[in-house]
């Protein structure tokens, strides 16, 4: 059945592409594209490598700022789950963060950041950084009591209770809030390229968009949201060969 | 009701004539204000397998709890080969009603938990759970992970991490409830061979009548919060007539009844 | 968290943050950070003022629409996903992949293609909610408890009865849970469509606060639309608890 | 059917004069709405697509490119900005090979860094883009920038600060050419000329009147419209930014014309934006006139 | 093997002293490439209780929603009542393992829902469905959700709704297997009088031998896939000898331990 889903994965990203060719040939707007025009602005990109001195700079404050985030939130995530102080003090804040639209903050992180890449990857990190802290905070809390008692009771050490039972148990959950963190980190990138500085991919998007090129903006559009799909994909691999028994749940469910 | 001639007076009467590898001496425990465990005493042979029966919230995953050093009394004491429990210790290994096997680690990895935690080299450890493996019948299935194995066949896993850990005592609770009754009958009756095999103490709970006139040497029965130990029974006559014949002997069928009749009107 | 025997409540703590921003202010650090009081005394005072009110308006509208066509199409697509094979397997990538894409690079295209005005704002906000909505209400179908789908069809429930008296009611707690995660995007949806598109609503008075160093106004709104994004959340996690009594035990 | 305005940032101290006109023009029985984009670009592109009536900016690359026959109908504001240096550098030439901020990539700012060059005969370093005046004033002083090019208030502003003894505004000559002008689609606006007329009209009666006394616009400005709900912070400086904008030459108070329209030929090839030599262009091609000189009659 | 006298040849053999309420005719099912039922035929005489009885996966539960209708088998057919199976009909109603209960609903409506299916007036069903909840003594539960009710209690309100809709067949799939064993002895009690009481045709699917000996008129035993009878046992002299007596009749014993010697080589 396997073929069945990659006939149909393929036939339906042909129905897609075909919508937009038509779409683009009607045309819809003056300003859309056809598929095949915009697929060859991309090549052209790539072959004269503008496309890679795009994504040079924008994947800095990218990687910069989800490695950030997913330190640190991770740590400050495992902190808060373990310990009912912290919890109680720093829950809150990232529960309001993750729910307000922190997009509204650009304006004041220009203000006190500047435009360089240090606004850029506060950008990306309010944005990744909630839902990994509280994905960590909440999978850490609900690492089921049984296997921790079990760990107990063969005289674990707090140690071990910690990096044996309690993180691999949490690491699904882990990983759900890193992809979520990433997706939203991607987002913020984009929007501190569009909204900050434009630089990289968003400098590709604007000044297409102003000089009217509509195939390379709709290219460079088409690359990011590849690369943002291929990226999580590349995570969910890592995780699949990290924690393998893992994938089935839980077994006592 | 009348007395059978193996039924032993209520709680702390004369098991005299055994060494006890566990004693719990007037255990109260309290969860907030509700009253789990009043004053309960019990003596648990060494060497033998010891039934604790009762009504669902009974406290009896309370009383192993504590006994496992997994939950502090609130008042009273458990001794372990004459030793004050204060925690967990090496001489005491548990079997969890739901498993409790790390499901990101293989069936090695898992009998293997308790030695790792021990601080046992790795290729030592292997050798040991290899061994276990075996002998719970699970050959073969070392690098597959839970998920993959039955729920039978997980519980012999659970079974294998704790004997692979060689404590003397061995607490189990429940460890039979997830499985099909057919297995149920085959564990039952693997069990009657580790204790005759092992010269190690059991502490066994169950919601089974049969079960526990099955396999004990000494059930006792609790009754509904807060609990004491209402009677202790100790079946001594049919233990000696082989696996087949036990389920139709009449001490044992009488045994039975006897429990049912106790325990029948506390059932919803 | 438990204080000389009293649970403090859960959100208590953001008192202490409260105080911790004041004295920040107070001591002038920086001109970012007025003290909190004097947000609040802004507040007052922005509240009343028309030009606030119109921005609630807009956004309340542009969220308001764009979340009402996430849920009207979401909800209906997410359980046909998860009772046609079909249309999953056809579907399903692509809402995976909208779900995990940087929508903030496709407003542009938005802004193209449906124009720069409330239009393009609605449908950034429909969006950024409708994705998780479709998934979280075809899973809520999936895992529907085969028996309960059985026991309906022993006793003879026709299609429709089984739809409405079976499927939607088991799937109601993803469904809901979709529907809250939904409504949070949407709220950060509403925003960046503001700020990219046309300024309008709240993305207008942040630019114009910022852009005049007006740092208490601007904290004033931000507070205002926290407070909102964070009750309208809190809301809808209410529902789903409402109906959790039975999330687990379908 | 009311002309749909197109404003290329959000009503604030500098759209003042432009919502007074407004405000005349709609006494004369002019009906608009107005939608404000988060940049000229957007703006250009929303009358392109004819999704806006009349828009703000300087379209000139995209008439060029696009060949939709826009038109400007009036100069708004001239290119008056002002190279600020921290102490560091004492003229335009010291800057040959330092980075700069500057607005945006193909923008005004950019523009000036173009002619700059050419006429100076130097070249700059990394240009990085800031949009904002405000914002690249805040990275002046948060010492993240040591070269800027700033609009006129943002530099009085900062010049008049207590910090302004930090920084140098560099010499440089006068430009002409526009910054912001307003535009729309030739076809509509030969369709609905009496409209435009009305428009144009009430903005060179503002622009004129503002130059014999810029406190004529905050007096005129509506307590209800949306420069009026401005916070007062704002609205108490808008004598102060008149007053300088008047002196400084900000704005034309013939609205630009034929004079406008040749500095914006020859500043806007020079600086890259129009392809060709400024001379074998067409005036026609790029501003439609009869409004304005209906308006000056 | 010994043959008992209570134990008749395989498949098809003999029942037709007895009525049958519903005949399977060589019903074969596979799943994809797998083979559940090869051929099987059995017939469950009217107003008895009929158990199958079988290894995990044997496809107990296959045979059981066939004749439900709930699944159409690959080749044979059922008849209920000399017509032949279709699909689901008010002849039949099903009691399923995991109870089935609609969570969102009172006990009430969960009882009426059947009904409620049939079109049944409300009123009308409310107090149909009030009779049965007091039969099954569930008596001042009418308002409360399942996610209130213990396992025994849920089960309960599954056989009431079972009931309500009086079916003359009424389709068991481990209808006790989620319940704790003390209540569940409970259970069996009232499901021998049940079938005593009520004139219905039962089929009951149970991993438990004790349970299908104690219980059933007629037992019908499968082994593992592709399955077919193997054997049929009607268990007849013990049934009089009044409840207590039954598990300590030497007929009864004989037979639990028949069935335990057939099947446990196919356990794990
Ligand atoms: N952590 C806890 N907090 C509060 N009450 C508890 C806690 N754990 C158990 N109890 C209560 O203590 C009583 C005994 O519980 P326990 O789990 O020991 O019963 P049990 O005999 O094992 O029941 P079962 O047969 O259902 O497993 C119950 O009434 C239960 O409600
Ligand atoms: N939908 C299905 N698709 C494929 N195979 C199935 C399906 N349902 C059941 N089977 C297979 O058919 C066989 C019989 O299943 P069935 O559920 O009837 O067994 P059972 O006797 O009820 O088992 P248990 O005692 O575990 O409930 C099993 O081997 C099972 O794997
Ligand atoms: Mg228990
Ligand atoms: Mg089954």
């Amino acid at each position: 059945m396997l073929n069945r889903s990659l006939s149909l994965k393929l036939l339906s990203a042909v129905i897609l592409f075909a919508a937009w060719e038509i779409a683009g040939r009607i045309p819809v707007s003056f300003a859309f594209p056809t598929f095949l025009e915009s697929m060859d602005a991309l090549i052209r990109m790539t072959r004269d490598g503008t496309i890679f001195e795009a994504y040079a700079e924008t994947l800095q404050p990218l990687v910069v700022g989800v490695a950030i985030s997913a330190v640190l939130g991770i740590g400050i995530g495992l902190w808060v789950g373990l310990n009912s102080f912290f919890d109680w003090l720093f829950s809150p804040i990232f529960i309001v963060m993750q729910a307000a639209p922190l997009a509204a903050l650009i304006p004041l992180l220009v203000l006190a950041y500047g435009i360089g890449l240090t606004s850029k990857v506060l950008v990306v990190c309010i944005m990744a950084m909630p839902v990994i802290v509280l994905n960590t905070s909440s999978a850490v809390r609900n690492t089921p009591e049984s296997i921790k008692e079990m760990g107990k009771s063969f005289l674990a050490s707090d140690t071990s209770i910690m990096l044996k039972i309690i993180i691999p148990a949490a690491s699904p959950v882990i990983f759900a809030g890193l992809r979520l963190g990433v997706s939203a980190g991607f987002i913020g990138a984009i929007l501190a390229e569009l909204k900050i500085t434009p630089t990289g991919v968003g400098d590709i998007i604007t000044y297409s968009r102003s000089i009217a090129d509509y195939p390379s903006m709709y290219a460079a559009i088409f690359s990011i949201i590849l690369l943002a799909v291929l990226f999580l994909n590349l995570l969910e691999r890592l995780e699949t060969v990290l924690f393998k028994g893992n994938q089935r749940g839980y077994v006592s469910d | 009701m009348v007395m059978s001639p193996t039924k032993l007076a209520a709680a702390g009467a004369a098991t005299s004539e055994f060494e006890s590898a566990v004693s719990t001496r007037n255990i109260s425990k309290n969860y907030g204000e509700v009253e789990a465990l009043r004053d309960l005493s019990l003596e648990f042979p060494r060497g033998q397998l010891t039934s604790l029966l009762g009504p669902s919230g009974c406290g009896k995953t309370t009383l192993l709890k504590i006994i496992a050093g997994l939950l502090e009394p609130t008042s009273g004491e458990v001794e372990v080969n004459g030793k004050k429990v204060t925690g967990p210790g090496p001489d005491r290994a548990f079997v969890f009603q739901d498993f409790a096997l790390l499901p990101w680690a293989t069936v090695m990895r898992n009998v293997a938990f308790g030695l790792e935690m021990r601080g046992v080299a790795k290729s030592e450890r292997e050798a040991i759970a290899e061994k276990y493996i075996k002998e719970v019948g699970l050959a073969g299935f070392e690098q597959s992970y839970p998920h993959e194995l039955s729920g039978g066949m997980r519980q012999r896993v659970g079974l294998a991490r704790a004997l692979s850990v060689d404590a003397q005592v061995l607490l189990m609770d429940e460890p039979f409830s997830a499985v099909d009754e057919q297995t149920r009958r085959k564990f039952q009756e693997d069990l009657l061979s580790l204790v005759q095999n092992e010269n190690k103490t059991f502490i066994f709970v169950t919601h089974s009548i049969e079960e526990a006139v099955y396999v004990s040497d000494q059930i006792a029965i609790l009754l509904p919060r807060p609990s004491r130990v209402h009677e202790i029974i100790r079946p001594s006559n049919f233990r000696d007539k082989g696996v087949d014949n036990i389920r139709r002997d009449s001490e044992y069928l009488d045994i039975v009844d006897d429990i049912w009749a106790s325990l029948r009107t506390y059932v919803e | 968290m438990i204080v000389f025997g009293y649970r403090l409540p859960g959100m208590s703590s953001l008192l202490v943050w409260g105080l911790l921003w004041e004295i920040i202010g107070q001591m002038k650090l920086t001109f970012f950070v007025p003290p909190l009081t004097k947000v609040m005394a802004t507040l007052f005072e922005v509240i009343a003022t028309s030009a606030f009110q119109k921005a609630l308006a807009e956004t309340a509208y542009a969220f308001g629409a764009g979340v009402f066509f996430a849920i009207v199409i979401g909800i209906p697509v997410g359980i046909l996903m998860g009772k046609n094979r079909l249309l999953d397997e056809l579907l399903l990538p692509w809402v995976n992949v909208f779900l995990s894409a940087p929508l903030t690079a496709l407003v542009p295209v938005l802004m193209v293609l449906f124009g720069f005005g409330m239009k393009s704002i609605i449908i950034t906000t429909t969006l950024f909610a409708i994705w998780i909505i479709i998934l979280n209400s075809r899973a809520g179908v999936k895992q529907i408890n085969r028996s309960l789908v059985e026991m309906a069809h022993s006793f003879g429930a026709s299609p429709v009865d089984a739809f409405f008296k079976i499927y939607f009611w088991a799937a109601l707690p993803e469904i809901l849970g979709g529907v809250r995660i939904g409504i949070i995007r949407a709220v950060k949806g509403v925003i960046i469509g503001q700020l990219l598109i046309s300024i309008v609503g709240f993305g207008a008075l942040f630019e114009l606060y910022s852009a005049n160093f007006l740092m208490s106004h601007f904290w004033a709104v931000l507070i205002v639309l926290f407070a909102l994004a964070f009750s309208i959340s809190e809301f809808l996690a209410y529902l789903e608890r409402r109906v959790a009594y039975y999330a687990a035990k379908r | 059917e009311p002309i749909r305005i197109a404003l290329a940032e959000t009503p604030s101290d500098e759209l003042a004069a432009f919502f007074v006109a407004l405000d005349r023009a709609k006494a004369n029985g002019l009906d608009y709405e107005w939608t404000a984009f988060s940049d000229e670009e957007l703006a250009i592109q929303a009358v392109l697509s004819g999704q806006m009536d009349i828009g703000f900016g300087t379209p000139y690359s995209a008439m060029q490119r696009s060949k939709a026959p826009l038109r400007i109908v009036f100069q708004l504001s001239k290119l008056k900005f002002f190279p600020v240096t921290t102490k560091k550098y004492s003229s335009l030439e010291d800057l040959n090979g330092e980075p700069i901020l500057l607005h945006s990539r193909g923008g005004g700012t950019d523009s000036i860094a173009n002619v700059i060059e050419e006429r100076v005969g130097m070249k700059f370093g990394d240009r990085s883009y800031v949009p904002g005046s405000s914002n690249r004033v805040a990275a002046l002083l948060g010492g993240r920038a040591d070269a800027t090019i700033i609009d006129l208030s943002n530099k009085n502003k900062l010049m008049r600060s207590e910090a302004a003894d930090r920084f140098n505004v560099l010499e440089m000559f006068d430009v002409e050419a526009s910054d912001e002008a307003l535009f729309g689609n030739l076809t509509w606006i030969q369709e609905n000329e009496a409209q435009v007329d009305i428009f144009v009209k009430a903005l060179v009666s503002v622009w004129q009147d503002m130059h014999k006394d810029p406190t004529i616009v905050r007096r005129e400005t509506n307590p209800d419209g949306p420069i009026g709900q401005l916070p007062k912070e704002i609205l108490d400086e808008l004598d102060g930014f008149y007053a300088d904008a008047v002196a400084g030459g900000l704005y034309d108070p013939n609205g630009g014309g034929r004079k406008a329209a040749m500095a914006d030929m020859e500043w806007y090839s020079a600086a890259g934006q129009l392809d060709g030599d400024a001379s074998t262009l067409n005036i026609e091609d790029f501003w439609y006139l009869a409004p304005l000189d209906a308006a000056s009659k």
